[in-house]
Order: structure tokens, then C-alpha cells, then sequence
């Protein structure tokens, strides 16, 4: 195992600076697509039933068929891999965001509208930051997800661990499976570590501080 | 398409119906296991906070690990089957309702749980009649996550011939006959509606209390 | 004549599932600049009332018009920030802390920074807190009654034409709040702010409003002066309530006008004066705390009009009806 | 003419499938055109699924594909058995659908094949797929899917050699199925017949004895466009086609899946003996 | 002698991240069956005070006694159920129906179905509320008032010994009020309840308490009857507090039996009789409303004992200096 870090390392790291890319890139879009319109459906019973029937739908699709049906439109590459991420990650980020933002007390909500808080002041002051605790929760889900299913991204010539997951899989070598393995685990461990600490920021911030008096 | 599709599962319509079982089979025992891994570990996260950490980004960790290889890593000890699929499908499930649990338990408005406790409700009651009724929405928001990912991914019990609808996925996708995919494709999609709708349903009945 | 600031035009209000309307068929105009207390059995639609000023809930039927306009037209953003808003519940955002929930809108409106902080300060002052102290707290690390007072910062924080406080005081002590309700009298009159203030104290409603408003199961039961009110409820409701105040309270709102016996113009008595708009309580308080049994009546320009013993004071209590409710 | 193009460093995009053999050939391909002159944009490694459809799109120039691969699951074509005959058909139904160019095709031949573990094959006397057949309510079998479906899978079987009532029958990954005969959780597996591992003692392939499996012979197909502007580019790919039999295919193979060794080491390696 | 319910040993309490202690130092002996009102400024920590008493939060220093025993060394939740708890912020369990919120304790004591329904009917009846149309709804769909006064029977559910209540009746109307404290009075003298009732209502809280606790800066200020605090306020805080009470107000305090003049045991006046424990408020009010400037003081079973004319009672208000605070 060592010998083959040793002798790869290079091939190693630019898989694992490209997995980051892919990760990185396709929760930006995710994120800017899903909690806007988390926050749209939550209004509605009926429309975020039937929203998250359809993303349940639309993440049942193995990737694969989802890849070749978006082959002609984005071709090879980053590209498809991304598109793919991003329609899988809006079932999580949009589910947690919808609940996020329906948990909200209702006293709040109506003190800011009523003192004549425009929606957008509303959404980014008030809403946001009260829902973030469990949107972030949906964002480390879906961050740790992606780091899974981008290595599916392999398939498609958009690079990443899978290309070493995979290879490891199919050559049925350990080492290979193992280094895969661990660094997509590392970048998930240092994702969640990260994504943890805001969370629990949030959630206290969400609060106003202070725990800990109570028994 | 749909035709041609159609005559292709009459043909095979057994087969099909021990996959749509077995599929089933599967998803339940993996989400059911999951649920009581997870929920329970969610609750201790919430009151510790200085484990929840660990806890929490163990199992996550252990998600990202490719099913294929979580199955060909613990092939030696579990064999193939119906056992190493539940063993790899319960990874994947439980962090979703895992993260939700605990945020549920986070957010309870601490007056709600003061309240509680003046009246000497102890642990064990405000836990079932107080925390658990509060954050249901979202243990239940974790649930519908990981229920549809369950059902998407059981498909992979294929791999090690455990059976199920990935059976036709899998077929199709290496004979490019997108008849046979669509079958699997379609009848997986079904399922995870089905239990999105039924999901919600409970998540209704259990909000009750927030609509006028 | 001020203008009419809020008028309603036959409202009511049903919530979804109930038999019963929590407002029914409100007809009422507000001037602009005066001060109206509501008063009313708990559930009586106050708050509801209240909050389809503000289309926090929308009425059910009739209309609300904002000096002739009806509310549905306008910018509903732009509208809700001329209306300071308490609401009940106090409602802070907990995540900002109190400086933050007070500054919330003139950040909106773009004040600069510098103004925005002292106008926090000035506001901190204003309903008793020390800036110092309170200024970085969150919501939750405050008593009661201080938030409550933070919500009330919050809500004048722009300087709204109109303020709807649902129960401002009600978590305040006493000292505070005599404080409050001057502070708050001074400021509606120096800036001639329109008011709609529910209280459960009914001494409280019948001081600070220059009219007082009634509710009972939804319905308006008298919309008058407190003194309006005290000497003609309008049915047995009002009656009841204001009887919750005991007689010596009502001689509050009597003025001594209304009840002093006529005397010569020149009198050369030594006894106390008291103005024409004095209250038969504060004459009560005066012959209780002194040796002597009438007061003279002046009013300004035309020195002493009358005259008030402690056995016409007996009279016209019991002569008003008013006070037998 | 290698120097026409040294001069204007035209670049091709190679493809190849997800599996060794595949990444060796695209390798090796890629290799013969670089040494020529070209440059090579390797996009390897893509899905079997996805590949065709990439060629078609122009994503890449040119992959590796079986001629066998190409009639039945790509043209949907009844399943003929004669290597010649298979290989002109493929060739003018791709040119006249796609504009896709089948160059020569290889001696080496990737059918599909049976593969036991040796423990069960000698317990139960099989050799051929005859005795197989005799046996088959003994034996478990370890399917991947198509197998089962493919005209020239087990239905071809069936037609020959008579019904196969197998004790079991699963669907694995095709990536384990060596791992599922080894660890005893299956007898019989469905096999490519250049597979790495089929060079270990321990698996025996049964003989066709009635002579089923339609030929795999694997040829470079490239779009008509690219050889009309290169046509030296034929020539080159050719050369490489000529080297392969099914002794060297499995080597190279087993170099990799067995030895564990990267497949573009081996290519290269493999390449230097021929160039 | 009662015993002692409660006792408080030099208490204090400060929360984390500030400077001053919210509660300072607080020694106080609470005896079984009495009502204790607690004032105080906004902030003074008196919802702190409570909230130790059943262990909400732990005292930073000092010792809270259960009859006698260190509550420290009492199994909380049986401690915590012989406590009726009325929290500030209501509070209720917003997924749980009014009869599912009142009944939760009943349940946890393993009450029959039955037994419960009839309970949670009668207390809903005891807080002006119609069962039949409440019983079914959720918090959200009630009024502020009604919100809390769920809040108040669901503490008095398993009749508990002791209750601590803080700010109850803050939202409530003033007739209903009158016919919850007249409940609570009645419940209290009757089951013998120890009550321990935060309140911003100085009237309130002299009507209500057996004794009046008043806390300023975490402090107690001064634990006295309600007539020791306004004949002798402790401090000039105390003073400035019942300041805020007119004077005719803290007649209420004042009996007739320490102003009278006492009379010959033979009276054959037919004037109006008052009893010995009768307020001065009460009978200023009758002076108001008769024709009549005395009244006749009258001991049970020593008939006419003293006599209370109008100058009488303005004489003794203006000597108590209880009153000229
Ligand atoms: N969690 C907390 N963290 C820090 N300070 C707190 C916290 N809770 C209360 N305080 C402070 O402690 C003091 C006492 O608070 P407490 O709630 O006991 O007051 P109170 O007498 O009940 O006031 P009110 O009548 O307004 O309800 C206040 O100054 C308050 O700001
Ligand atoms: N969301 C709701 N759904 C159903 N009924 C409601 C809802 N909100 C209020 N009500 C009912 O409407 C009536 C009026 O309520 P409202 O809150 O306006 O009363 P209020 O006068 O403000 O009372 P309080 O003094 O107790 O705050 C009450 O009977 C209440 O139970
Ligand atoms: C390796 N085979 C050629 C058998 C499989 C394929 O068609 O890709
Ligand atoms: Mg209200
Ligand atoms: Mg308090």
C-alpha cells in the first residue's frame, strides 16, 4: 500500500484535487438552486409534496442512465458529471431547506413582517439564518453524498477517485480500493468536520447563545 | 418503447415479481434497521454534545465508502446476498435520519422542555411525550432521505446476487436495451413515489399541531 | 379636523375551522393622531383586529382603508413600515442581539451607522435599559419584561406614523411602566403618532386613550371617550367591566366642571384651588390628605368658577348613573 | 507521411471501455499514434453504455469495440457465427448508419465462455459445456444479466446444446465474479475468454464443443471523418491490430488484473516489443 | 404554627457571561398554606427565584429547604410534580391539544381515563374557558389570554402543594382576572396550597398575597404584610413603588378596627355596620355613595365596639405615615 502511494502520489493528488473541483463546484449550483427554491415550496403543502415526489423520482435514476441521457446535451467530461450532482443533491438540500424554513416559530415570522420586512430582507436576515442549523444539515448530507457519487463521475471521463476506486474495483486490487477509499473518506471527514462546526455555530447563533443554565 | 417494454415483462412477469419482493424485502430491512441505529444515536448526539462530533462523522465517513466496495471489502466476512446488501444499504441510510434526528432535538424550543421539566416530567416522558412528538418533522424529513436513497440504491444488491429491480437495470444498462431498464427504472421510481407520498402522509398526521 | 387615518369598513374575520367569526362586522374610523386603547374580554378579537391592520392576516370580508386608501392597494412593505408593530408574543429574532432587533429597520431604511447606534442608545434609555448593559445581549439571556421592552424599542425604532402595540406593558412592573405610559404619551402627542394599544388594564386604557374601544366576542361593543364610556356603557358588558374598577377609580374621568356648584365671581376664600379639568379623584385624594372640606373651581381667565364640597363630591357620585354600573 | 502530420500535430481523441483489456487497447492505440507523430487526447475508461453514444457525438475519434459487441448490442442484430462474415457486416451497417469505419479486425477473438471453479469442475466431471449441460441442476451459477438475455448468451446455449436447470442462478457484478467462484459461492460463472484471471490454475474454461459463441474480435472503430483527413491513420492502427492474439491479450491482461500493475506501464511496455 | 414549605438560604444565582448576580443573596422563610405575591422591578429576578425553587435552574451558591430537606437531595421528579409550575412564556406543548396539555401529569400518575376528562373539563370551566369548544384545539389557534390561562390549569392539574406562578393573569382581562383570583383565593384557603404568585399589579399583589416579597437588583427588598409594607415601606425603592398605588388605593390595606373611635357599648345608632376587618377603602366608598358620614364598627360577638366618621378617616390617613410615602 505504501509502496503505491510512494510511487503514484502525483496521480493520486491530481484525482483528488479534481474530485474536490467536481464537489466543490456542483454543491455551489446546488446550493444556489435548492434553498431559494426550498424556501419558494415551502409555502405550500401540496407543491413541496409534489417537488419532492419528483426529485425522489429523479434520484432513483441510476446514475449511469442519468449520464447517458445527458451525454448529448453536455458531452464528455466535468460538465455531465456536475449537471448529474446537481440534479441528485437538489432531493436532499431541498427536503432539508423546506423544513428549515417551516420550523420556524410563527411569532417570529409575523413580528418581521409585520414591522414591514421586504421578503428578500426576510429570507436572508431572518429566515435564513433561523433555518440554517437544519438546511447546514442537509448540506453536509448532500456534500457527503456527493463526495460518493462523484466518484461514479469516472465513468464518464470527469476524473476523481473513482477513476481509482474503480480501476482498484475492476483489477480487484486492494491498494487501489484502499486509497480511494480513504481519501474520499478524508475529503467526507474534513467536509463534515468543517460543515459540523458551522453547524453548531448556527445552531447557537440560531438560539442567541447560551445554553447550559438550564437542568 | 412502452409497448415493447410491456410485452418484455409479461414475458418475464415471475421474474419480475420475485424482483419487486425482494426489492422491497431489502429497502424495508435496510430502512427499518437503519431507523433504529440511527434515531436513538441521534437523541444521545443531541445531549452530548461532545460526542455528537465523533459519532456523526464516523458514520458519515463510512457512507462515502463506494457500496461495491463496502461489498467486495466485506465479501470474506459476509458473504453475498441478502445480508452484505442490508450491511451496505444501512450505512448509507443512517446519516441522513442520523443528522435529522439531531437536528430535531436541537431545535425544540428550550421554554417548550422548561415547562416540561417544572412539571416533573422525568427524562423518559419528556423524551417520548415532549422531544420525540417536536422533532418527528424532521426525524421524518431523514426518513424520506434515506427511504428514497434505500430504494434507489437497492438496486446494487444485484451486484452480489442478492436479486431485486436492479436485476432489469443492470441487464439493460449492459445490453443497452432500454426496454429492460425501463422496466427496472420505472418500477424503482414507482416505489420511491409510493413511499414519498406514504411518508408524507405520516408527516401530515404528525404536524397537525402547526396548521390552523 | 384631523383626517381619518384608519378606517374599517364593516370587517370581519373567521379562522379556518371555527364556527365562530373572532371579528365580526367592524365598522370604525381613527383619526389621525389620536391615541385609542382597546379593552376586552380575553379572545375577544383584539389581536386579530390588530393584525389585519398590518395584513398579517387578511379580513375574511369588508374593508380596511389607510387615509382612504384601502390597504390592498398599497405596497404592503412600504405600508407596514409606517406602522410600528408590537405584537403579543414579543416575537425578537433570537439570533440577533438586542442592539440588532432594534436597528433592523433603519438598516433597511440605510441610516448610517452612527445614527442607527444612537438612536439604539437614545431608544435603550427610553424604555429603561442601560445601553451598556443590555445593548450586546441576545433575547434569551433577558428577563420577561425586558424583552418585552425591546420589542417596544424595536417597533419605534423608525419612527412609524402609527403604532399598534398588542399589550406592550404587560410584563412590566409598575414603576417602569408609569414611566412608559408617560414617555409614550408625550412622544404620540409631540409627533402626533396615530395609536392602537391593547391593554387588560382598564385604569391603564382609560389614561392613555383619548378613546377607548370595547371588544366582546368579536364585536365593538362601545367606541367612545372614557369618559363617554364611564358615564353611559353602552350595555351590560361595558358595565360589567368597568365595575372591575371600583367607584373611586372611575371618579377619575369626571372632571370638576362637570360637577362644582356655580359661585359668585369674587370669592376671597383661601381655600385650595384646583382647574376646571381637574379629576374628582384628585379631589377625593385632596380632602382625604388635608383638613378641609371643599375646594375652590378657577378657570384660568375668569378665576374662580365654582365650588366643590366633599358633600356635593357625595352627590354627584351618586347622582351619575355613571357610577352605579 | 508521419511527418505531414509531426508538422500540423493534429490531435485525436482516443476512447476506450471501462475494463483492462479495453484500457490496454486504448492505450496501446493512443501509443502507436503519439509515436507517429500525433497528439493524443486519451479519454479512456468511459462506460460501456456511454461509449458508442461518445463516438457518435464526436467526443472522441476512435475506441476499441468487439465485432461481435457491435452486431448484437449495438445493431440488434441476429447473431451469425462466422468471424468474416460477422465483421463485413458490422462494417457496412456501421458506415451506412453512423459513419463510423470498422478498421481490421484481430486474430484475437474475446467471446464469451463458461468458466468453472477447477474444485467443481473436477467433483463434478465436467469439461465441455455438453457435460455442463448433463449436470447443470448441480451446479450453481453465478449470471451478470445480460447472459441471460443476450441472443448470443444463454438463448444461443439453450438452442444447441438443450434447457440448463441450474440449481441457482444469481446476477453478479461482473467485477466479482471471480471472487464468487473462489469463495465457493458459486460453481459457474460467465467468462471473456482473454480475462486476465483466466490464466490462474484455479478456473477452467468449459469448451464450446457445439461451437455457439459468435466471434469478438476486436477492431479500432473510428469516425469516417477522422480517416478521410488521416487516412495514414489506418496503417497505424492496424500495425498495432496485427500483434494481437488471444495468448498475448490474455498476458497483457493478466499483467494487469493479476499482477496488479497500471495498465498504461504495461501498454507501454508492450508497445516498445512492437514498435 | 405552620411549618415551613420552602426556605431559602442565602440563594444566589448568576448566569454565565455576566457581571452581577441576577439573584443576590436571598434568605427567606415561606411557611405551608400561605400566598406569597412577589414584585419587583423589570429584571429584579424574581422569574430566577422561581425557577430555583424547582430546580429549573441550580443556585450559583446557597441552599433551597422542601420542608426541611436540601431539595438538592430529593428525587426531582416526584419533588417537581408536588409543584405546580406557571412559566412566564406559557409554554405550552404546542403538538398537544388543550386536554392533552392539561392532562399530561394525570397521565403520568396513571389517572383513569375518565377521571382525567372530568378534571381537565372542570379546570377549563374553572379558567372561564367552554371545554366543549376549546378542549380539541391546539395552542396556535388560541388567543394570548387563553393561551395562558391553559397554561395555569394545566399546572393545577394533579393538585399540586405548591405552586409557583409567575406572571399568570399578564394577558388576561380584567374580569376574568377578578374571577381567577377569587379562584385561586378560594382553592388556596381550601386546600391549604402554599402559592408562591409573581406579579407586575401592585393591587394585585396586596389583594392576593398573605405576605408581599419585593426584590429590586436581585435583592430582597422587603418580606412583609401587605399592610407592614405600606405602613412601613423598608426603603426609599419600596416607598417609591407603592408611590405608584394612589392613596386611596392603599386604603385598601387599612381596617377598620385600627382607625376606629371606640363607643359605649350601647348604641342604638341605625347607621351602617361595618365589620372589625372591614378596609378603609370599603368604607370610604359607602361615605361616597350614602348619604351618611359614619358608619358603626361591630365585633361579632361583642356587638358595636367603635365608629369611623368622615373626619376620622381623614385624620387617620393623615396621620399614618404609612400613607404619605
Ligand atoms: N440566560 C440568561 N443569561 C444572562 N442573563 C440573564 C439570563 N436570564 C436572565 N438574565 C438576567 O437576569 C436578571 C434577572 O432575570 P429574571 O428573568 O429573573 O427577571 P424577572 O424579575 O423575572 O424580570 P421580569 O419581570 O422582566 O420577568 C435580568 O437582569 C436578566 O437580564
Ligand atoms: N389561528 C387561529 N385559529 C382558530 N381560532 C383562532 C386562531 N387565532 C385566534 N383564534 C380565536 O379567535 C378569537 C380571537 O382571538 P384574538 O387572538 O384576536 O383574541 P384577543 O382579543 O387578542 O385575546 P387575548 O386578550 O387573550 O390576547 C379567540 O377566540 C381565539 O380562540
Ligand atoms: C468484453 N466483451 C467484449 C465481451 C464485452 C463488451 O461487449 O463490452
Ligand atoms: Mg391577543
Ligand atoms: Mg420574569
Amino acid at each position: 500500500m505504501i509502496t503505491y502511494l510512494l510511487k503514484y502520489y502525483d496521480q493520486m493528488l491530481i484525482l483528488l484535487l479534481e474530485h474536490l473541483y467536481l464537489v466543490c463546484l456542483s454543491m455551489m449550483i446546488s446550493l444556489l438552486l435548492a434553498i431559494p427554491a426550498g424556501l419558494l415550496i415551502a409555502r405550500s403543502k401540496w407543491l413541496s409534496t409534489a417537488a419532492l415526489s419528483f426529485f425522489g423520482v429523479v434520484y432513483s435514476i441510476p446514475s449511469l442512465a442519468l449520464f447517458s441521457f445527458l451525454l448529448p446535451a453536455f458531452g464528455l467530461g466535468k460538465m455531465t458529471a456536475v449537471a448529474v450532482l446537481v440534479i441528485y443533491n437538489q432531493y436532499i438540500l431541498v427536503r432539508n431547506t423546506v423544513t428549515g424554513f417551516q420550523s420556524i416559530d410563527a411569532s417570529i415570522i409575523e413580528a418581521g413582517y409585520g414591522m414591514g420586512l421586504s421578503s428578500r430582507y426576510m429570507f436572508f436576515k431572518i429566515q435564513l439564518p433561523l433555518a440554517l442549523p437544519i438546511i447546514l444539515g442537509g448540506i453536509r448530507i448532500a456534500t457527503v453524498s456527493t463526495i460518493g457519487i462523484a466518484t461514479i463521475a469516472a465513468v464518464i471521463h470527469a476524473g476523481g477517485l473513482g477513476v481509482l476506486l474503480f480501476d482498484g474495483l475492476r483489477m480487484n486490487y486492494l491498494p487501489k480500493i484502499l486509497w480511494g477509499t480513504i481519501l474520499s473518506s478524508l475529503l467526507a471527514y474534513l467536509a463534515n468536520h468543517l460543515l459540523l462546526s458551522f453547524e453548531t455555530k448556527a445552531i447557537e447563533k440560531a438560539r442567541g447563545e447560551c445554553r447550559g443554565d438550564t437542568v | 418503447m412502452i409497448n415493447e417494454s410491456i410485452a418484455y415483462l409479461l414475458l418475464n412477469i415471475d421474474k419480475y415479481y420475485e424482483a419487486v419482493i425482494v426489492h422491497i424485502e431489502i429497502s424495508l430491512a435496510a430502512i427499518a434497521v437503519s431507523f433504529m441505529i440511527a434515531v436513538p444515536l441521534g437523541i444521545w448526539c443531541s445531549k452530548n454534545g461532545s460526542v455528537s462530533y465523533s459519532v456523526i462523522n464516523a458514520f458519515t465517513i463510512l457512507r462515502i465508502i463506494p457500496s461495491l466496495a463496502v461489498l467486495v471489502i466485506a465479501m470474506p466476512i459476509l458473504g453475498t446476498g441478502f445480508v452484505p446488501a442490508l450491511f451496505a444499504l444501512t450505512l448509507l441510510a443512517v446519516p441522513p435520519i442520523l443528522i435529522n434526528t439531531y437536528s430535531g432535538f436541537r431545535n425544540i424550543d428550550p421554554s417548550v422542555l422548561e415547562c416540561a421539566a417544572g412539571m416533573g416530567m422525568n427524562a423518559g416522558k419528556i423524551l417520548f411525550a415532549i422531544e420525540i412528538p417536536l422533532a418527528m418533522p424532521l426525524i421524518l424529513t431523514g426518513l424520506r432521505t434515506s427511504a428514497t436513497e434505500v430504494i434507489a440504491s437497492a438496486t446494487l444488491a444485484s451486484y452480489i446476487g442478492a436479486g431485486g429491480l436492479g436485476d432489469f437495470i443492470f441487464t439493460g444498462i449492459g445490453m443497452n436495451d432500454i426496454r429492460i431498464l425501463l422496466i427496472g427504472g420505472m418500477s424503482v421510481a414507482l416505489l420511491s413515489v409510493l413511499t414519498e407520498v406514504s411518508l408524507t402522509a405520516v408527516q401530515h398526521m404528525v404536524t397537525k399541531y402547526q396548521r390552523d | 379636523m384631523a383626517r381619518t387615518a384608519i378606517e374599517f369598513r364593516n370587517v370581519s374575520k373567521q379562522y379556518a375551522n371555527t364556527s365562530q367569526y373572532a371579528v365580526a362586522g367592524v365598522n370604525m374610523r381613527i383619526s389621525e393622531g389620536s391615541f385609542i386603547t382597546i379593552l376586552g374580554t380575553s379572545g375577544s378579537g383584539k389581536t386579530t383586529l390588530l393584525k389585519m391592520v398590518n395584513r398579517i392576516y387578511e379580513a375574511t370580508s369588508g374593508e380596511i382603508l389607510y387615509f382612504g386608501e384601502s390597504i390592498k392597494n398599497l405596497k404592503i412593505e412600504e405600508y407596514r413600515r409606517k406602522i410600528g408593530y408590537v405584537i403579543q408574543q414579543v416575537g425578537l429574532f433570537p439570533h440577533m442581539t438586542v442592539e440588532e432587533n432594534i436597528g433592523t429597520i433603519p438598516q433597511i431604511l440605510k441610516w448610517d451607522t452612527d445614527t442607527i447606534a444612537k438612536r439604539v442608545d437614545a431608544l435603550l434609555e427610553l424604555v429603561c435599559l442601560s445601553p451598556r448593559e443590555f445593548k450586546k445581549r441576545y433575547p434569551r439571556q433577558l428577563s420577561g419584561g425586558q424583552q418585552q421592552r425591546v420589542g417596544l424599542a424595536r417597533a419605534m425604532a423608525a419612527d412609524p406614523d402609527i403604532m399598534l402595540m398588542d399589550e406592550p406593558f404587560g410584563a412590566i412592573d409598575a414603576i417602569t411602566r408609569q414611566n412608559l405610559q408617560e414617555e409614550l404619551i408625550r412622544i404620540q402627542r409631540k409627533l402626533n403618532k396615530t395609536i392602537l394599544f391593547v391593554t387588560h388594564d382598564v385604569s391603564e386604557a382609560f389614561k392613555l386613550g383619548d378613546k377607548v374601544v370595547i371588544m366582546h366576542e368579536g364585536e365593538i361593543q362601545q367606541f367612545d371617550t372614557p369618559y363617554g364610556i364611564i358615564s353611559k356603557p353602552a350595555n351590560e358588558y361595558v358595565a360589567r367591566l368597568i365595575a372591575t374598577q371600583d367607584i373611586v377609580q372611575r371618579l377619575k374621568v369626571l372632571k370638576a366642571q362637570s360637577v362644582m356648584l356655580p359661585v359668585d365671581a369674587q370669592v376671597s376664600d383661601r381655600a385650595f384651588r384646583v382647574g376646571t379639568e381637574e379629576s374628582l379623584h384628585n379631589i377625593l385624594t385632596y380632602f382625604l390628605e388635608h383638613d378641609q372640606n371643599h375646594v375652590l373651581v378657577e378657570d384660568g381667565g375668569r378665576g374662580v368658577v365654582g365650588k366643590i364640597t366633599w358633600e356635593q363630591l357625595k352627590v354627584s357620585t351618586r347622582q351619575g348613573e355613571i357610577l352605579s354600573a | 507521411s508521419s511527418d505531414q502530420a509531426k508538422g500540423n500535430k493534429v490531435t485525436i481523441k482516443a476512447g476506450s471501455k471501462d475494463f483492462t483489456e479495453s484500457l490496454i487497447l486504448g492505450e496501446l492505440y493512443s501509443l502507436a499514434l503519439e509515436h507517429a507523430g500525433y497528439k493524443v487526447e486519451r479519454k479512456l475508461n468511459l462506460g460501456s453504455a456511454i461509449v458508442h453514444n461518445s463516438l457518435i457525438n464526436g467526443d472522441i475519434d476512435f475506441y476499441p469495440e468487439y465485432t461481435g459487441t457491435g452486431l448484437l448490442t449495438v445493431l440488434k442484430e441476429a447473431p451469425k457465427f462466422d468471424s468474416k462474415e460477422v465483421y463485413q457486416e458490422v462494417s457496412a451497417k456501421y458506415k451506412e448508419k453512423f459513419k463510423l469505419i470498422w478498421l481490421d479486425p484481430s486474430a484475437a477473438n474475446d467471446s464469451q465462455g463458461l468458466v468453472m471453479s477447477k474444485r467443481a469442475a473436477e467433483q463434478y466431471q465436467i469439461r465441455t459445456i455438453s457435460d455442463l449441460q448433463k449436470h447443470a441442476s448441480q451446479i450453481r451459477f453465478a449470471s451478470q444479466g445480460q447472459f441471460d438475455e443476450r441472443a448470443d448468451g444463454l438463448p444461443a446455449l439453450v438452442k444447441v446444446y438443450g434447457s440448463f436447470d441450474f440449481k441457482d442462478r444469481r446476477l453478479y457484478d461482473n467485477g466479482i465474479k471471480y471472487d464468487v467462484l473462489h469463495n465457493d459461492k458459486a460453481d459457474l460463472a460467465v467468462a471473456y475468454t482473454t480475462e486476465g484471471e483466466l490464466s490462474k490454475d484455479e478456473f477452467v474454461v468449459l469448451e464450446d464443443d457445439k461451437h455457439v459463441w459468435p466471434p469478438y474480435n476486436i477492431a479500432p472503430v473510428i469516425r469516417q471523418d477522422v480517416v478521410e483527413k488521416h487516412p495514414e491513420i489506418k496503417d497505424i492502427l492496424n500495425k498495432v491490430t496485427a500483434k494481437l492474439d488471444n495468448k498475448t491479450v490474455i498476458m497483457l491482461n493478466a499483467e494487469v488484473d493479476i499482477k496488479k500493475r497500471e495498465y498504461n506501464e504495461v501498454a507501454k511496455e508492450f508497445f516498445n516489443t512492437i514498435k
